[in-house]
């Protein structure tokens, strides 16, 4: 069963920009990490993307965050005179915009790269971000998953 | 003068940059990518950006996220170093419709001297000798072909246009070999290149690579320095560099220097820059190229002459003036540069990556190391392998050999495999002793079937 | 020329010696204590022999092992470096015996400049200025005395014979306070050192520490080069040196220069050594001592000559001569070195022994690092605490107190507590920048109750 | 009983120069190392003389051996057409000369530290040895102590 999971999530993750995605189910933790936001020492030794399963996390594991994909200054809202695109607790699709980020005099929605629920915003409007910096804490949407064939639940 | 400096580069050239901003009392920011968050510019620097992934393409070469982060940052200037994006005039380009300073030359006069054939035109007009040919394919069936290859002189050597990797290549003797050769050239060329078309131009025997560095002010002052030898390269890749050369006279320098300065003034060049020479052994030169930035073996111009080229370059990009009145710089003693780079020499130089477990520097007196490594460091596989310039100061030729061995055989680099056993070959080699080697040294004498290793 | 040279030393000194060597072409022995298996010069040497257990009297200052592992290792002459036994005369005199050359002058040059009063009775013949005084001591019976004063100069300062830690020192304004301050010295002399014995000479207000290293072949031909000031000392230490002085104009310098020379020439001294002086803010100059070996501060006159005074040495001890004809060597730039050590600055300098745990060096341009160090070293704590001598060149003064500025910043030394912070300080303060600086400047402006940072 | 027979061997090691003593009864194993002669990194931090009690020795113990205490030429007799001063096997009381060492052209004869057997030599006769090196493997003579009071054997 657990290969399966596997298997389902890894094309999740790899779907997406998250750095981590971790799975927890009766004690049993699923946990990826993608190689290209991990830090430079295991990096250049890595392969693209590593998987884990263990029955208990080594350490609590980083929560989940949508990471900038891009250098500018970071806005809430994609006009200066529009409330913000997404505030605490609103739950967004993949490729929904959820901020904008300025950069050249250009302004680039930021999408959410998975259909997720906001927990909070990491960087203030107006504030300058840098590639890979976290810009939400968020946690999955409780998918609800067609049953995998020979799966019990 | 500029207030904050962003350098668009990494390795130990970003590091020599800060360290001459950090004199100058100018901020820095550093941009780095993924791969580089523990890598010594980023330590150094005042403020670092990460700019995006390990792969240069989508970092270092990022001009967006690269200009974003100066704008974020408030860098008032950009120091693009060497390689990456020095070179890149849609770059200076950029910078420039930002308001920012891209501290080099203008975009056009980089444009000019990246285009080989439009750089050969403009030394034409600016009266600098370049090795003579056809300029374009050439066709049997031309009854002046003959006539072209004497003017040229013999020997001549056919090149596909095509390029590349020895093929299509034929040295010609004389008149009689001329036609046979441009058709077995042509023929080659087309199976290997689908392109049949070949060009003619002086084949140049033992040619020694010597360069003139230049450094020019906003007001039309151009000086060139005492030259640089840096015929012992691999693959047209650098690897020892010496001021001044073993082979050019006082007279010959000045000739040389003259032509370098006329280049520079012909592209109305400012900052520093590098006008390099193929010369043969009857002292005759021909332009090769511009090297519009600054070079890996500046450092070996600083040693003699004492100068800071890095902070020479910032000065006159920020429209200050030269502040001395000659050629023919006055220099002091003589410098070799060793290239160490993360490459298995006896292994057809195959990069070798790792963990850095014990660094231990050579020391004094004479002798100089520039590097962005430390004990602990781990070599990101995305990027070049230079991990160190080692370079010595004697006073004279024989004397700074004898340092450069010295220094070699105190050099530690553990946890890789480096190019540090070639370079004590090569100090031990007779012809490279007696300042005799040409470009082919390496291929010649130091290949694994023929250093006598294997 | 010698073949094979034992260094009777250890630290830098040891590793700089061991690299002449190396570039001379001569074989090296490393002689060590056991508390210095894993030093740096046990490493670069070709041979080692162990000479006995940590404390210096019985390993680097035990002259029979040291000459029985000249024996064994069939070694032709001995380096002593500085301290331990290189101003030891019986040392250059069992070395001569034993036909092992010592790299050094002559055992009576070092006997007449090792004795306060032949020194002085030397030098007055030579006609270099020295120090108006009493020679030797005083009673406040002599009738004479008054005179004398009045012929020295006031003010004058009465020092104990017995002499050391400020006790007995009495500086005396004019006449009328001679007599009562002698009497008051000797009683404190007395209690201090169970000696009364006081004698009087100048007292020197504002004392600049200037010396001029001299450089001798055996053929009697003597130059000296560019002064070296060292005003900046802790309790007679040296902790700052540079060159040129920044209060020495050339007429002074050809004066003290000469003066130097003659000095040199009075005891036919051979080699290279050091002509000490204290000068006043009028520029009159007064003989302090002539240290008979190479100075750890000789780097700083290395970075502005150009040249090798190790290699100097070890040619002019082998014989040979003096390759260059002119005082006033020519020399170019501003040169600066500071000696970090292993102390704590914020508590009273106390020694900081340990593991570096981390050593990253300041880097290029300009920059020159004089260190036996490296990731992992264990420092012994039975030696001195210097840990590397960095020195910087630049333009002028001020370009080289910005250079030290950066490489200061730029020097990690983890884990043990270096003087680092003191420098930063140091670079900082005005009355440094601007040249001003005495031999109090330590005491007055850098102690823990003057730097503003307790 | 075991701090009896401590202080009886530490008062023997502190009269000799040997660089380590070990003394093993009945599985029980005591060993003292003299900082003088331990490596550099541990002694710049030890005290004077360390002792150690263990139940086993964690590596098996260095042999012990008489050290040169000066830098010189050594020889096995004390003039050269003489026999060894020692062979193998032979037995030597403390104080006894066993070699000869000739620096600045004297010769100076090399002491037993303590009474002992001589296993081997270790420098051949006429070789070079520096500051603390190893001349004779020895053992130690096996001697009759004086019962001590109080203890059972």
């Amino acid at each position: 069963m657990v290969n399966k999971r596997l298997e389902e999530l890894l094309e999740f993750a790899e779907s997406t920009d998250l750095q981590e995605v971790v799975w927890e189910k009766k004690g049993a933790l699923i946990s990826f990490r993608r190689s290209a936001f991990s830090d430079v020492h295991s990096k250049s030794m890595e392969t693209p993307a590593a998987a884990s399963v263990a029955n208990e996390p080594s350490q609590p594991p980083e929560p989940m965050t949508i990471k900038s994909t891009m250098v500018g200054t970071f806005y809430r809202s994609d006009s200066p005179n529009r409330p913000p695109l997404v505030v605490e607790g609103t739950v967004v699709a993949s490729g929904q915009p959820v901020a904008a980020i300025e950069a050249m005099k250009i302004m680039k929605d930021v999408l959410s790269p998975a259909s997720c629920k906001i927990v909070k915003a990491l960087v203030a409007n107006g504030h300058p971000v840098e590639y890979g910096q976290p810009l939400f804490e968020v946690e999955p949407e409780p998918l609800t998953p067609s049953p995998l064939p020979g799966e019990r639940v | 003068m500029f207030k904050k400096v962003l350098i668009a580069n990494r390795g130990e050239i970003a590091v020599r940059i800060i360290r001459a901003c950090r004199e100058m009392g100018l901020k820095t920011v550093a941009v780095h990518s993924e791969a580089d968050n523990d890598s010594m510019h980023v330590k150094m620097a005042d403020e670092s950006v990460c700019i995006g992934p390990g792969p240069a393409s989508e970092s270092y070469l990022n001009i967006p996220n690269i200009i974003s982060a100066a704008e974020i940052s408030g860098a008032d200037a950009i120091h693009p170093g060497y390689g990456f994006l020095s070179e890149n005039p849609y770059f200076a380009d950029v910078c420039e419709s930002c308001h920012i300073h891209f501290i080099g030359p203008s975009k056009e006069a980089i444009e000019r001297m990246g285009d080989k054939a439009a750089a050969r035109e403009t030394m034409r007009k600016a009266d600098v000798p370049i090795v003579p040919g056809s300029d374009g394919p050439v066709s049997i069936d031309d009854a002046g072909l003959p006539k072209l290859a004497r003017k040229i002189g013999y020997p001549v050597i056919v090149k596909a246009v095509a390029g590349g990797g020895g093929r299509g290549l034929r040295v010609v003797a004389n008149e009689s070999e001329l036609l046979p050769a441009i058709e077995v050239a042509q023929t080659e060329a087309k199976k290997a290149f689908g392109n049949g078309d070949v060009y003619i131009e002086k084949y140049i025997e033992k040619p020694r690579h010597i360069e003139f560095q230049i450094v020019a002010d906003a007001k039309g002052r151009v000086i060139y320095l005492p030259e640089r030898e840096c015929s012992i390269q691999r693959r047209h890749q650098k690897l020892i560099e010496e001021s001044p050369s073993p082979f050019v006279d006082s007279s010959l320098r000045r000739k040389m220097g003259k032509a370098a300065r006329r280049a520079a003034e012909a592209v109305d060049y400012v900052t520093v820059g590098t006008v390099e020479f193929l010369v043969d052994p009857e002292g005759d030169f021909y332009f090769l190229e511009m090297n519009t930035r600054i070079q890996v073996e500046h450092t070996v111009t600083e040693m003699v002459t004492g100068l800071d080229l890095v902070r020479e370059q910032i000065r006159l990009a920020a429209g200050e003036r030269i502040a001395y009145d000659r050629d023919d710089y006055p220099a002091r003693g003589h410098a070799i540069e060793c290239r160490i780079n993360a490459e298995d020499p006896e292994h057809d130089f195959r990069p070798s990556p790792g963990i850095i477990t014990q660094l231990i520097l050579p020391g004094p007196p004479g002798v100089r190391v520039d590097t962005h490594l430390y004990t602990g460091y781990t070599i990101p596989t995305y990027y070049d392998s230079l991990l160190a310039k080692l370079i010595v100061i004697g006073d004279n030729r024989e004397e700074a050999i004898k340092r450069m061995q010295r220094a070699l055989n105190e050099f530690k680099i553990d946890g890789v495999k480096t190019t540090i056993p070639l370079f004590q070959k090569v100090m031990e080699h007779e012809v490279f002793r007696k300042g005799e080697a040409y470009t082919d040294f390496i291929g010649k004498y130091m290949t694994a079937s023929t250093n006598g290793t294997q």
